[in-house]
């Protein structure tokens, strides 16, 4: 495609992004004209709970460099206790990813509420360096994928 | 950059405040205890540093009127804290001066331990002088 | 006693294994089987029959009593017969199923999951000694066996006789036996009608210490380490057919919901993805029976994804052990207000 | 495959300024099933929706995509559009590609590439989309109303004259909240308790209004339109039925050293007590934690006194089990604690009060009869320091963030009417900046200044120090004259921060409303929405949502009524499609989904499937589409895939990374 760029590394970064709490923080941090990387991009679920570990995976394997899952605080779940839930298998995951030899750095949970689109806007600095230090992740790449 | 932005973003990087956050609420001024021997007063230490006045600050008699004590650091609710920027403006007109009257070594037999480390450092920017 | 040898004699000397006295367990569960077929109690019989090779009985029904001269139950019957009491279950009439002190936790989780049907199935506790790893044996250069004695469940010798073509062989029952025995729950089951046999304390090791061996190398270590293991797979399959826990009518990775139909591997992702989705799916539901890690033709050691999982739910969530007892919740479908932040993978380094 | 008709809207320069919207709208039709693409600058107005119609109807349109705002504005706006033009309205995807890209990038080149990746992502989406089919859920004709200050009461009456039914909630003995403890109100001076108490009277008159005081809300389930709560009635050990107010108990209780709530603790009440004269309900209620009969079985005074015997020790909690349709939380607010701010010797002196406190003691009913007096010796005070601005606008965590908005004119209406009162008193007010937006509010300000002689210091103050004879030094500077100031006051008073009921997070937890780190109570929407919850019929009344004064407070109660009332009207609500859908073929029945259901929405049923020819009884998984509010947890659940979520299936979400991850 014409606007690939191939100058340094921009990594590519996976949002998940929960609508009552994180998606509406993202919102805000836009509307609040708080800039982060344009290599986040948002993908809009119900609720943290919604976030299959194969979504997670599928992205690595399609050449996600890190994903992020953001939802709302513990015990401000839209739902009552989807981010309980999500919390489990989050960490559980992100530990079996780090038993197998994927740098931690490459996944993380951060719990944004609706008002934080500071906060928002900040995970997302931090993030994105994290894994620009990281660099491109060749551990769980997809080969056939690669020159699609 | 010129000089006294240099000098400013010294101050800036050394206190680890960000002037901007003042609002010109006073409570500096009205908390210290040496107000009446300065010639800046602790809330304008704010603007000199946002104005890259940082001369006029080297040259000010507040510099070394200052106790070090502390208190605007405690109470202010802005977490602009002019005491740390005071003593930092101190730090860059010492760091200029290039001298130190008091060997390392000899500064711990001094000193009462339960100091806090802070207090002492700027005390002994300000008491060298 | 009189009587368990008359049976004996009756039931035959069928078996590639020796002398009667040493079957006197095998003997018990036969004979009672046959009882409760006769008297009508059960519709049929879900044990071990003697395979073609000495060391390899096979999962199969017994339902009339001719059925019986084939039946075996010794140290090579590792298969956990919990699994297949799903299609049993679907029967008419009961099943009698003998179940290993380890199998019942398996059968457990499964009736907790609404997989088996307890009014279905007569559950035989039988004593197990600890299990027995061919592969183990024929690592120690023992090759052409004819036949093996002191596997038997009853026989108190710490040795195993093997007679194979280039001669009698011997070696430590304790060193032929299967990891998982190693790491033994121990020697109660947890869900029976009636037990028939004594149980081994088979317990010499700690389960996770391999687990924490891999947690303490460098991410390119484990990369390594897990490429090199994965890299094995062939995606046969086996681990997936054996598993109690992987129970599904149809598994995601033959469904169109996630894309993941057949997908055939490219590189050693695929393994790791196809096993890390396996190892998640039974999280909290794994009962560490070990089948996984004995059937791989590969020899690949995948109870180290499941155990990891497992030490992990016991160090943040508190201790569990799946199929124990029968409350519905699992690790994965509960949770606690103070749980820990997914940030503790990373601070924990 | 999916005819998709892809809308890239300019919002003026809000996006076309930053993103190459006409580069994005060409991308868009080498995209799989995309067979029109246009731009324009308004997509969301009645010309941009104009468009939309021509191209569905013109090109057969199956799917849309719209590239604009976020989807939490104008989602509802292009279904709507989509279903006038005979589209299924949930075949219609919004990529976010102005809060989420033009407002925070600076780069034309990047931000167009942003876009486009999040435009291919939810034609990605679209192209597995399904039409979706809102089902139908009644509404129960009751409102509840949490807390009973002015914003519960202006609330419960604008509902129950609209004809609906109402209950109150009110956690202390009688409504009337923060406001019955005013003295008097800015900027027209009127009495507080002159207004309010007619309308507490009016509440407790209402036939359409039920008030549950000393009454705490348990537990909240459901949803819009058929929420169930259970209220604990604290046992009050007096009967409310036989009681008939005559204040009796409370003169002959000899347990009088309790400090008065309602007086901030600066007078004391009996164990049996109302909290105020004018209390609504006139009953009082036993403290047992002071009551002698409760702590040591004798005592029984106030049983032997009341003629009407409606003392009852044996009285236990009641738990009232509810239907409602619509909750409207007004749960107020309380003064910040001060124990962090030693500097103004708050807790070391007597004489440096609140100015809620000062309310009290402005107040004839109040622990001093309505004299201004120094609480330590009861002196008269010459001299008056205010100190503004008490742990609002602070950055660090010994106070808020944010600015309490009531202080400065109440401060202003506090130095007027001391001016007034007792002229030779001086009052000086410290203050950083006076906020007085509101009609009238800065001419009261003036007044305050200029006919009053109160006198305004700019600047704050940095400590106040008790002397041994009983002064206060109060030390601060003045910065426009830049000066440091010393002042001998006899009486300080402290405008501290006001932040929200304490209680509100665990009301917030129940009823799942959204609440930031402040414990405010979050809109749905900051300017177009601002008293709805983001959860669906939760309203917000009053300072739970963020500070404001009476008149404010009352304009919201009175809009949350209007929006409460909106919902009760409807007989029927359509629900939110995007449930959960179970594929019978591949459920293994194994109930851990139904473990994970916060709502009880999955049930399970003995059905007879037909497996690829084999017929046989399974046990399924069957979801209430009525219960299910389409939060996913069940999916990530089930093993086997069998359980998805219509509008966000696996496969959809996988598309999207996929598109994203190209």
């Amino acid at each position: 495609m014409s606007i690939e760029k191939n100058e340094e590394f921009r990594p590519k970064i996976v949002a998940f992004c929960c609508n009552w709490c994180s998606y509406a923080g993202a919102d805000l941090a836009g509307s609040s004209r708080m800039t982060y990387s344009a290599d986040v991009k948002i993908i809009r679920v119900p609720c943290s709970c919604r976030v299959n570990p194969m979504f997670i995976l599928r992205a690595f394997e399609r050449g996600a460099d890190g994903v992020i899952m953001c939802g709302c605080h513990p015990g401000d779940c839209h739902y009552t206790s989807g981010n309980y839930y999500a919390r489990r298998r989050m960490t559980l995951l992100f530990s079996m990813l780090d038993y197998i030899g994927v740098e931690s750095g490459r996944t993380r949970v951060e719990w944004v509420s609706a008002a934080e689109g500071a906060k928002f806007s900040e995970t997302m600095h931090e993030f994105v360096d994290k894994i620009t230090s990281l660099g491109k992740n060749v551990r769980l790449e997809d080969l056939r994928c690669r020159n699609l | 950059m010129k000089t006294e932005q240099k000098r400013a973003e010294m101050i800036k990087e050394i206190s680890g405040v960000n002037p901007l956050k003042c609002m010109k609420c006073g409570k500096c001024s009205a908390s210290c205890p040496s107000y009446n021997e300065m010639d800046i007063k602790p809330h304008q230490f704010v603007s000199y540093v946002i104005n890259e006045d940082i001369e006029s600050l080297a040259e000010s008699k507040s510099l070394w009127k200052c106790l070090s004590c502390f208190a605007c650091v405690e109470r202010c609710p802005r977490d602009v804290k002019p005491g740390k920027l005071i003593d930092a403006a101190r730090q860059i007109v010492v760091r200029e001066r290039g001298r130190n009257y008091l060997l390392a070594d000899e500064i711990p037999e001094l000193v009462d331990p339960d100091t806090p480390q802070q207090l002492l450092v700027s005390a002994l920017r300000r008491y060298r002088r | 006693m009189q009587e368990f040898v008359e049976a004996t004699s009756q039931a035959g000397d069928s078996s590639h294994l020796a002398t009667a006295r040493q079957r006197e367990s095998q003997t018990r569960v036969i004979n009672r089987a046959k009882e409760l077929l006769a008297d009508g109690t059960v519709a049929r019989v879900l044990g071990w029959k003697a395979g073609d090779l000495p060391y390899n009985p096979e999962p199969a029904y017994f339902e009339k009593e001719e059925d019986f001269a084939d039946f075996v139950y010794n140290g090579f019957c590792g298969a956990n017969l919990s699994k297949y009491m799903i299609e049993a279950s679907k029967l008419e009439g009961k099943t009698l199923v003998c179940l290993k002190p380890c199998d019942t936790y398996s059968f457990q989780e499964l009736m907790k999951e609404h997989r088996v049907d307890r009014d279905k199935a007569y559950i035989i506790g039988v004593g197990c000694k600890g299990k027995l790893d061919i592969e183990k044996i024929k690592a120690m250069g023992i090759k052409g066996i004819k036949s093996i004695s002191g596997a038997e469940i009853e026989d108190g010798a710490e040795t195993l006789t093997i007679d194979t073509i280039y001669g009698e062989k011997t070696c430590s029952y304790a060193d032929a036996m299967l990891e998982r025995c190693h790491v033994c729950k121990g020697k109660d089951h947890v869900i029976f009608d009636e037990t028939i046999g004594e149980s081994k304390e088979t317990n010499d090791g700690d389960r996770f210490t391999e687990v924490e061996k891999i947690e303490a190398m460098s991410p390119e270590e484990k990369f390594a380490f897990f490429q090199k293991e994965l890299s094995k797979c062939i995606r046969c399959n086996a681990c997936r057919n054996v598993c109690p826990a992987c129970s599904c009518r149809k598994c995601v990775f033959d469904s169109n919901k996630f894309d993941s139909e057949q997908k055939a591997n490219v590189d050693s992702f695929e393994e790791k993805m196809f096993h890390i989705i396996r190892a998640f799916h039974v999280a909290g539901r794994c009962t560490d029976c070990g089948e996984c890690s004995r059937v791989c033709p590969q020899g690949i050691r995948l109870h180290l994804f499941n155990r990891k999982f497992i030490k992990d739910i016991n160090e943040l969530y508190g201790e569990y052990q799946a199929g124990a007892d029968l409350e519905p919740r699992t690790p994965l479908t509960d949770y606690n207000v103070e749980d820990a932040e997914p940030g503790i993978v990373a601070e924990r380094g | 495959m999916q005819r998709i008709g892809v809308f890239v809207c300019h919002c003026g320069t809000n996006i076309a300024a930053t993103v190459d919207v006409k580069k994005v709208a060409e991308m868009a039709l080498h995209e799989p099933g995309v067979v029109h693409a246009e731009d324009y600058a308004y997509m969301c107005s009645e010309a941009g929706q104009e468009l939309i119609h021509k191209a569905i109807k013109e090109k057969h349109l199956t799917g849309l995509v719209v590239c604009s705002c976020s989807p939490r504005m104008h989602e509802t706006t292009f279904r709507n559009a989509a279903e006038k033009a005979g589209l299924n309205p949930y075949m219609v995807e919004i990529a976010n590609i102005r809060e989420h890209c033009s407002w925070i990038h600076k780069d034309i080149e990047e931000a167009t590439e942003k876009a486009v990746i999040l435009m291919r992502a939810a034609i990605a989406k679209v192209n597995l989309d399904a039409p979706l089919k809102p089902g139908e859920s009644h509404v129960t004709k009751r409102a509840l109303v949490i807390g009973g200050g002015i914003a519960g009461i202006q609330t419960a009456l604008d509902i129950a004259e609209a004809g609906y039914p109402v209950d109150i909630v009110e956690k202390t003995p009688s409504i009337g909240g923060r406001m019955s403890q005013l003295d008097k109100t800015f900027p027209t001076l009127d009495c507080s308790s002159c207004i309010l108490t007619p309308k507490m009277g009016e509440v407790n008159a209402h036939p359409n209004i039920n008030i549950y005081t000393y009454s705490e809300v348990e537990s909240v389930s459901g949803f819009v339109g058929d929420f169930t709560v259970e209220i604990r009635r604290k046992a009050r050990s007096v009967d409310m039925d036989k009681c008939t107010g005559c204040g009796v108990c409370q003169d002959k209780c000899p347990s009088k050293k309790t400090p008065s709530e309602f007086n901030r603790g600066l007078g004391t009440r009996s164990a049996i007590y109302t909290p105020f004269a004018q209390a609504v309900p006139n009953v009082p209620v036993i403290d047992r934690d002071a009551c002698i009969k409760f702590k040591t079985g004798k005592c029984g005074i106030c049983s032997k006194v009341c003629l009407a015997g409606a003392i009852d020790y044996d009285q236990t909690d009641e738990i009232v089990t509810e239907k409602y349709g619509a909750i409207v939380v007004a749960t107020g607010f309380d003064m910040i604690k001060l124990d962090k701010y030693d500097e103004y010797a708050y807790s070391q002196s007597k004489d440096v009060i609140t100015s809620l406190e000062l309310e009290r003691i402005m107040n004839a009913a109040g622990p001093t009869g309505g004299h201004l007096e120094r609480l330590s010796d009861g002196k008269a005070p010459k001299e008056i320091v205010f100190i503004q601005c008490v742990g609002s606008r602070c950055a660090d965590d010994r106070g808020k963030s944010y600015c309490s908005k009531v202080c400065c004119m109440y401060t202003a209406k506090h130095a007027m009417l001391i001016r007034d009162k007792y002229p030779d008193v001086n009052v000086t007010v410290f203050y950083i900046d006076v906020r007085t937006p509101g009609k009238n509010f800065d001419e009261f300000y003036r007044r305050a200044v200029e006919e009053y002689g109160v006198n305004y210091i700019k600047g704050q103050v940095g400590k106040v120090i008790p002397q041994p004879d009983g002064k206060l030094l109060v030390q601060g500077a003045d910065l426009l004259d830049n000066k440091q100031i010393l002042k001998e006051a006899d009486m300080v008073v402290l405008a501290a921060a006001i932040e929200p009921n304490p209680d509100v997070r665990k009301i917030a937890t129940m009823l799942t409303a959204s609440i930031d780190t402040n414990n405010f109570l979050t809109e749905a929407h900051a300017k177009l929405r601002p008293v709805e919850s983001p959860t669906a019929g939760i309203f917000l009344s009053g300072v739970c949502q963020g500070p404001k004064d009476i008149p404010e407070t009352v304009s919201q109660a009175g809009a949350a009524a209007v929006k409460a009332i909106g919902l009760l009207a409807k007989d029927k609500l359509l629900t939110n499609p995007c449930t959960a859908q179970s594929d019978e073929l591949l459920c293994n029945g194994c109930s851990q989904c139904a473990n994970v259901c916060p709502y009880g929405a999955i049930t399970y049923e003995n059905k007879e499937v037909n497996d690829h020819g084999i017929r046989e009884i399974r046990r399924l998984a069957v979801v209430n589409d009525a219960l299910c509010q389409g939060c996913g947890a069940c999916t990530v659940t089930c093993p086997s895939g069998a359980m998805d979520l219509q509008g966000f299936s696996n496969r959809q979400i996988l598309a999207e990374v996929d598109a994203i991850c190209r």
